[in-house]
């Protein structure tokens, strides 16, 4: 499936390259594993109200900290009582164990944390894709315009790149997020809207018997500034390879042609220098995107978001709890680097498979 | 003349993915002290391998499976007596710290392409310097515990690491540089010994290299194609300085090129390489006069003769075979190329004396002639092999 | 002057420029982000005279050229203007967090270049065994790790669960440990006296307890990189000419592969490791958000959460001019190294 | 305590109370009732609320108030605040109800003779006028000291000053303790004590801005009075509580330290008459303090106090638990039972002067509607979020006013937990189907995020209500919230309000008065009431 999937992808591609991709794709199982990775996680985020077991919002406080599957957690309950002002503590040890309706176990509210990271998946790959576009968007034209034309606009627009890298990714994100607020629009999600989800979920049975609810969050939130700032962060990539790339190919004979022909440059950027860049930024973008889920990890981390869904937020929270739960931080923690990996294996094969000469660009955090 | 390296049975595998690679296989020559030997075959045919094979060069997934490296030496024929053979030691049976110090003293090599073969980041001077400190270090110490990196411990490559004018070498070595450098006709080497490599023209930069060689003053040295990268002008000059340099220090030269042109000029004797064999060799006069092998016969039917080029330029058909282990045929291996082959030449071929007591062949021709009757066909074996790789010779 | 000099010369000048241009930036930054200092500092009930009081006392009813010109003025006398929210003065604030904020950074630098460029060349040189496996693995890991997380993590393990290390803080800097080693060079007394050994060890060992996670969490991103960038660079460069030509001239095998092979794959991960000091500093920022350490990172969320410009501009233009000035000296490493650039 | 929300709280109280000032006779604070009401309430306003008689005294119409707040439901009553600590067990030390830690009251035990307190966040900056949050309070307070102190309970008590009294309306005296010095060894003089607070009230007088103007709220300024040692205090009308205001904030300053000293260094160095004297300070990192051996009293215990900061909870309590600090702040609920358990730890919990609660605008849809904001306090379920979420370190509320301040009526209880009524209101409200958005912030107050989340789900369970939560950065929400227009605020939000003062009027004022920095709400019999209540004196 996965190889037809990939063929219509590639159709438009040169044959060469597409040639590499397979026969890259084919002998390395290490890229099948990334891009059954990348699948699976594409797949929980775009169906996530189908496929998370509970509303990753709903709270039982009666089953807070849960432990996940194969864990037990002991709870020295204190309880308080005031007796002439003074706060008298009393003390119980309590057994809590796993059940199978939490599979990860619950956070502090008690909600369920499979759940959560399946709605985190949403939240990372949404502002990965969407930061990495924008960062495209920006950084290409850019990249190019200073390529073809060198001298001075070329030394301007790379000053302008040396300042921007001057400031640490992260740091300049935060400091951007920060000042700016936090903004955050509340996306509709037409699965639940639709109704889709509900029908779907009504008829599914789980194991165990177990009723889950069939409510899910009728919106997404979409942290606006965090998709802005992380675009406007990582920019300077783009620009620097679509550059490069301009660089390589605007003395090239038939860009010369073209120009003596009298065509108009942005033609010429366009038909061009252009197409002779793709192949290179979109190995770059899926560096990128793994950049960006780790960048908008951290932001949430921190407490620099706009969403209360999202891997790093629950890994601050679940900091709170470090001493006795400890899965809260964990879980979402292993969904980013099992992503992250997915991408990066995918980045490789598209560096292997189709050399554009870019290494080690783009940041981790 | 004496004997100075006796190569008996070499055998050099490569054990890759696709399956073994017979690179070399029990090939036999020897040097003789001050002459020039050449080694001449088509590109794959081994012929590299056997040098490296030499100074115990090959690297993984290849390996000298089999054969004896007698090497001249009474000193080490004393501290090995395992291993020797009156004066002679096989450098197989010695210890790897010893084989890798005869590189440079006893073995040096040059190699085809200088720009590559000289570290870009390094100036030409300070890797001539680094190859006499190495021997001048190595001399300073009983061989018994010799080290080469006497003085040059961990830290040091450190600092070397990240402060690039932290010499290794020191002034001594540096000025044997310059010296090493006019030999080889350098102008100005006292400028040029802190260029780049990338500073230096080809064909200067392929005399370096032989500086580098000549560093530490080696009994045999290895020229690996060395004109071949080079323009026909300088191509001459090159050759000419290292049969200068081999008259003036009296060393050995393994000369191994393509080029029957090169031999014909340089050498005393030679030896023709095929598919990892050696499958004729001879003096000088012995192969190109009169020989036997009908691949010798067309590698120099195939020498462009400049009075008169077109007639006798017939390059042989056909390709080097991939030597996969697997793929090689039991008989000759150039059957399936040769235009005189013949049933006979299903069957393994030994190595058969011709006439002069130098000159041998590895080929039924030796004690019979050709014979059409015998002649093989067209056979299904025949055509898989010549269905090989299109590598150009 | 040679041409080392005149390209460190147009290094440094084109630094300058960047310099500016992040002093520049933060400028319009603050004009352009909402809420005037004023509202920051002046109690709600401020008359709009005090207002106007407070807003000339800060320089604010100068039009915006004129406070960028004292800006730079006073930054080349060493201030950065004073602290909105605190009163005190932003330069030794900032510079009193630098130490801390380097030492993690170097601490991590430290350990990822002496992990990873031998685990690099292990791996390269033992290509299909077990510890090129176990090293691709591990980098493939690192490069893939939230250094946050990490952090959380090793917390967990280390000083929840086992207590091994401290959770957090930085009680004892390198340097005030270092102090204990004041040597007294009085012409009366001798000299050269190493005083407090026994208090010098005692610090040093705090200081390393409480370093060490930190910096395992920011190093272990570089060390993957790095060690995979070794890695592939070292096979690379293996396989090249010059490499044989070094072992038949009778280099010993140590000799080509530190000095000649792993010095030019080093040309590139210099480079990359350059542009990736951002990432460094970065990561430094999170890493303390972790462990409470005391450095620039904590400075800068703080003040970002106070709107305390002053403190904002002056940690950031320190950060970014620290930047600029590793990677001149990167780039001028990078010369050094690999001559033909200058051609 | 009310620094946390800011700096406009007592403007609106400076202007009520000025213009409610006609009778003369009101006493400072709760505790100190000297003077009993001299005159008559007003009569002449509206209709009494439902059947109930008239309130007669001050704490009457408080009382009065509360009822009115609670069954007009402009808040979703949450939780009364409590700080939990952690102290070692190597000092003996009681927490206190007003979330400040006194360092003087911490003793070492054993052989150690220093303490260590790990707060969530250091100073900003060491000048005693120039700051609000607790955190820089907790460490000013170590070095300086006020006219008047507060016990552990809340009880004014003398600190600086050996008696005070009201001259008239507008003016009280404060008698100066005598032999108290500064670190410096400069003698506390009167001339200190007025400029101190002259400081605070009038940026002429010590050239600062001083963001504690309002909390000195209706003290026009200070003079040295004739004889000996003591200081007249003028207030801008009758001033009610102006003792419970100097029994919490203004702390003394030497005058001439401050005046031959620029802000920068008057921030990063200390002068006070306090038992501990600055050691070392290093700006957001720890200040260290020793003991000060001329202290008029006994020496600290403490030869030595440190304070740091961790800004994660879990942080503190590791810290806590491997010995690192002696005492820690704000230990998150779930930790408590393992620092219980644990033999070199323990809790010390305290009810503290904070209220959290949900604001809900009174004339934004569809919080317009009293249904449905009673709709909102029965749809959740107090009990199980304070035991649930709050590890039962918390009180439910019912009532603006928290027990034992003055003006709570004990009469009125939380809402009940009762979902169906809930929806019933809703629908009657005429708003079912409603969706909103809760603003709040995380971090701030203990587990802000987690009261905002388990809210929010008990209202999004009821069917005819949707309800979100959306993260705010603090300094966001209340700079909108300050303003002074409601409609730029979000119309429901989660906030926690401190009342330092012990005295029901400190909530109600800005927080439900027409005129309140903070309002949500307008209700013109609470309006009348709290004039009414600022313009008597004294209290039970």
């Amino acid at each position: 499936m996965i190889r037809r999937l990939l063929d219509a992808v590639t159709g438009r591609l040169s044959p060469r390259t597409v040639q590499n991709l397979r026969s890259e794709f084919d002998t390395s199982p290490l890229t099948k594993v990334g891009v059954g990775i990348l699948v699976v996680v594409l797949v929980t985020a775009v169906f996530a109200p189908l496929l998370a077991p509970w509303n990753p919002e709903a709270q039982n406080l009666d089953r807070s900290q849960q432990p996940p599957l194969g864990f037990t957690r002991a709870e020295n309950q204190t309880t308080q009582e005031t007796v002439d002002g003074e706060v008298q503590l009393i003390q119980e040890t309590v057994q809590v164990n796993a059940t199978v309706a939490h599979p990860l176990g619950t956070d502090g509210l008690g909600r369920d944390m499979l759940s959560r990271v399946v709605y985190g998946a949403r939240t990372s790959l949404v502002v990965g894709v969407l930061g990495t576009l924008l960062a495209m968007l920006v950084g290409v034209p850019v990249g190019l315009v200073a390529g073809y034309y060198k001298g001075r606009v070329d030394d301007a627009l790379m000053r302008v790149a040396d300042v921007s890298l001057a400031f640490p990714s992260l740091v300049l994100a935060i400091a951007l997020v920060g000042l700016f607020g936090q903004a955050a629009v509340e996306v509709p999600d037409p699965l639940v809207t639709t109704g889709l989800a509900a029908a779907i979920r009504g008829v599914t049975s789980l194991p165990g018997g177990l009723a889950y609810p069939t409510g899910m969050p009728a919106t997404f939130t979409l942290p606006g500034t965090v998709i802005l700032v992380v675009g406007i962060v990582n920019w300077v990539w783009f620009a620097r390879v679509a550059r490069g790339e301009a660089l390589g190919v605007r003395d090239e004979e038939y860009v010369k042609a073209a120009r003596s022909l009298g065509g108009p440059d942005r033609f010429i950027i366009r038909r061009h220098v252009f197409p002779n860049s793709i192949t290179p930024v979109l190995v770059l973008a899926t560096i990128q995107i793994a950049a960006i889920v780790l960048l908008e990890s951290a932001l949430s981390f921190l407490g620099f978001s706009g969403t209360t869904l999202s891997w790093g937020f629950d890994i601050a929270q679940g900091r709170q709890y470090q001493t006795t739960s400890w899965w809260i931080a964990a879980m979402p923690g292993l969904a980013i680097v099992l992503t992250v990996i997915g991408i990066n294996l995918v980045g490789d094969w598209l560096r292997d498979a189709l050399d554009p000469g870019i290494e080690g660009e783009g940041g981790g955090v | 003349m004496r004997d100075l390296l006796r190569v008996e049975g070499l055998s050099t595998r490569f054990f890759t993915g696709e399956g073994q690679v017979n690179a070399v296989e029990s090939v036999d020559f020897t040097v003789r002290q001050g002459e020039i030997l050449g080694i001449v075959g088509e590109s794959g045919s081994g012929k590299s391998v056997t040098a490296l094979s030499l100074l115990d060069l090959v690297e993984s997934p290849g390996e000298v499976t089999a054969g004896q490296l007698w090497l001249r030496d009474a000193d080490l024929a004393d501290e090995f007596p395992g291993a020797a053979d009156g004066a002679f030691v096989d450098l197989r049976e010695l210890p790897e710290r010893v084989r890798r110090s005869l590189r440079g003293p006893t073995f040096s090599m040059i190699f085809q392409d200088p720009m590559s073969s000289f570290n870009p980041s390094l100036t030409v001077g300070e890797q001539i310097a680094e190859a006499v400190e190495v021997q001048r270090r190595a001399d300073a110490n009983p061989r018994s515990t010799r080290s080469r990196t006497e003085g040059y411990g961990l830290g040091s490559y450190v600092v070397d690491g990240l402060l690039p004018n932290r010499d290794y070498t020191g002034e001594e070595s540096h000025d044997r540089a310059v010296e090493l450098l006019e030999r080889v006709g350098i102008p100005d080497p006292e400028k040029r010994v802190d260029e780049y490599p990338h500073e230096f023209s080809g064909g200067m930069l392929q005399r370096a290299m032989i500086a580098q060689a000549l560093a530490g003053e080696p009994d045999l040295l290895v020229a690996d194609e060395p004109t071949t990268a080079l323009d026909v002008t300088i191509q001459a000059q090159i050759l000419e300085l290292l049969r200068d340099i081999q008259a003036d220090r009296e060393m050995s030269i393994l000369l191994i090129t393509h080029d029957l042109g090169v031999i014909a000029r340089m050498c005393d004797r030679v030896a023709v390489m095929y598919a990892g064999q050696i499958v004729e060799r001879g003096t000088l006069e012995d192969v190109f006069d009169d020989p036997v092998h009908p691949y010798t016969e067309g590698l120099i039917g195939s020498i462009p003769d400049l009075d008169d080029p077109a007639p006798r330029l017939q390059p042989i058909e056909g390709n080097v075979p991939s030597l996969l282990d697997d793929e090689m045929p039991r008989g000759c291996y150039f059957a399936d190329r040769c235009p005189k082959a013949m049933a006979a030449c299903l069957e393994p071929q030994a190595e058969r004396p011709v006439g002069g007591k130098e000159h041998a062949a590895r080929c039924v021709l030796v004690d019979s002639d050709y014979d059409e009757r015998d002649a093989l066909s067209d056979g299904p074996e025949h055509d898989a092999v010549a269905d090989g790789r299109g590598d150009d010779v | 002057m040679g041409s080392f000099g005149r390209f460190l010369l147009k290094r440094s000048l084109q630094g300058v420029v960047v310099i500016l241009g992040v002093i520049s930036v933060l400028f319009v930054l603050r004009y352009v982000t909402p809420g005037s200092p004023v509202d920051f500092i002046a109690p709600l009930d401020a008359s709009d005279a005090t207002r106007r009081r407070i807003a000339e006392s800060l320089g604010l009813n100068q039009p915006l050229y004129v406070q960028y010109g004292d800006y730079i003025v006073s930054l080349l006398q060493g201030e950065m203007g004073y602290s909105y929210r605190s009163r005190t003065a932003v330069a030794p604030r900032v510079f009193a967090k630098l130490p801390a904020t380097l030492e993690l950074a170097v601490a991590a630098t430290v350990v990822a270049v002496i992990l990873s460029i031998p685990l690099g060349v292990i791996s390269a040189t033992r290509r299909h065994t077990g510890p090129d496996y176990a090293a691709t693995v591990f980098s493939f890991l690192g490069i893939s790790t939230p250094n946050f997380w990490l952090g959380v993590m090793l917390v967990i393990l280390f000083a929840v669960q086992f207590g091994a290390f401290p959770t957090s803080g930085r009680p004892v800097g390198l340097l005030d440990a270092l102090g204990h080693l004041v040597v007294i060079a009085g012409p009366e007394r001798g000299w050269a006296l190493p005083l407090n050994v026994g208090s010098f060890v005692a610090a040093m060992q705090n200081w390393l307890l409480h370093v060490t996670l930190p910096a395992i969490t920011l190093g272990t991103y570089f060390t993957a990189l790095i060690t995979r960038l070794t890695r592939s660079g070292m096979l690379d460069e293996l396989g090249r000419g010059y490499v044989q030509a070094a072992r038949a001239k009778g280099l010993p095998t140590t000799l080509v592969r530190y000095r000649h092979a792993l010095r030019n794959t080093l040309i590139p991960v210099i480079t990359v490791v350059g542009l990736q000091l951002g990432t460094l500093i970065g990561g430094a920022v999170i890493t303390e958000a972790v462990f409470d350490w005391p450095g620039l990172g904590s400075l800068i969320i703080d003040a970002i959460n106070n709107r305390d410009w002053p403190l904002i501009q002056g940690s950031l233009v320190v950060i970014g001019a620290g930047f600029v000035v590793v990677n001149v000296v990167v780039d001028a490493l990078y010369v050094r190294l690999n001559p033909r650039v200058l051609e | 305590m009310s620094r946390d929300v800011d700096r406009r709280e007592f403007l609106t109280l400076a202007g009520t109370a000025a213009g409610a000032a006609t009778l003369a006779g009101c006493s400072g604070g709760n505790e100190t009732a000297t003077e009993t009401s001299g005159g008559s309430t007003p009569m002449d306003t509206g209709t009494p609320e439902e059947e109930l008689p008239e309130p007669e005294t001050r704490e009457e119409h408080l009382q009065r108030t509360n009822r009115l707040v609670h069954d007009d439901a402009p808040w979703i009553f949450l939780n009364r605040q409590y700080s939990v600590y952690g102290k070692s067990a190597d000092v003996e030390w009681e927490a206190r109800r007003d979330e400040r830690i006194d360092g003087y009251a911490i003793e070492p035990t054993g052989s150690k003779s220093s303490v260590m307190i790990t707060q969530s966040k250091m100073d900003t900056g060491l000048d005693p006028h120039d700051h609000r949050e607790t955190t820089t309070d907790n460490i000013v307070t170590q070095a300086y000291e006020g006219l008047l102190e507060r016990d552990r309970e809340g009880k004014v008590v003398n600190q600086l000053a050996t008696g005070y009294e009201r001259l008239e309306a507008g003016q009280v005296q404060f008698e100066l303790r005598s032999g108290v010095s500064f670190h410096s060894g400069d003698s506390l003089t009167k001339e200190d004590v007025a400029f101190s607070i002259n400081r605070i009230v009038d940026p002429e007088a010590g050239d600062l801005e001083s963001s504690q103007s309002d909390q000195l709220a209706g003290v026009t300024g200070a003079e040295p009075a004739d004889g000996d040692s003591a200081v007249i205090v003028n207030s801008d009308g009758i001033n009610p509580v102006v003792f419970a205001l100097f029994a919490t904030y203004c702390d003394i300053v030497n005058k001439s330290w401050i005046e031959s000293n620029d802000a920068a260094y008057i921030n990063s160095n200390m002068e006070g008459t306090g038992p501990f004297m600055l050691d070392t300070y290093e700006q957001d990192v720890r200040v260290v303090f020793e003991s000060y051996d001329d202290y008029y009293m006994d020496a600290a215990p403490a030869d030595q106090l440190t304070i740091q900061s961790a800004g994660e909870p879990s942080t503190r309590v590791n810290q806590l638990l491997n010995d690192e600090t002696d005492i820690i702040v704000n230990v998150p609920p779930q930790n408590i039972s393992q620092i219980q358990s644990a033999d070199n730890a323990s809790i010390s919990a305290v009810p503290s002067t904070r209220i959290i609660y949900n604001a809900m605008i009174y004339n934004r849809e569809p919080f317009d509607s009293v249904e449905f904001r009673q709709a909102m306090n029965y749809a959740i379920d107090l009990e199980s979020m304070v035991s649930n979420v709050l590890g039962s370190f918390g009180d439910q509320t019912g009532q603006p006013t928290l027990e034992g301040f003055t003006g709570y009526n004990p009469d009125l209880d939380p809402y009940p937990y009762d979902p169906d009524e809930a929806e019933r209101l809703v629908e009657a409200s005429g708003y079912a189907g409603a969706e909103i958005e809760l603003h709040t912030p995380s971090g701030r107050y203990l587990k802000d995020l987690e009261i905002s989340q388990a809210v929010v789900s008990y209202l999004d369970e009821l069917e005819n209500v949707s309800a979100s939560v959306k993260q705010r950065d603090f300094g966001k929400l209340v700079d909108e919230l300050l303003d002074g227009e409601l409609e730029t605020s979000p119309a429901f939000y989660l906030i926690g309000w401190g009342n330092a003062a012990f005295d029901a009027s400190q909530t109600i004022i800005p927080l439900l008065t027409s005129d309140g920095a903070l309002t949500s709400y307008r209700n013109d019999r609470v309006d009348e009431l709290m004039d009414q209540a600022q313009s008597m004196g004294g209290e039970s």
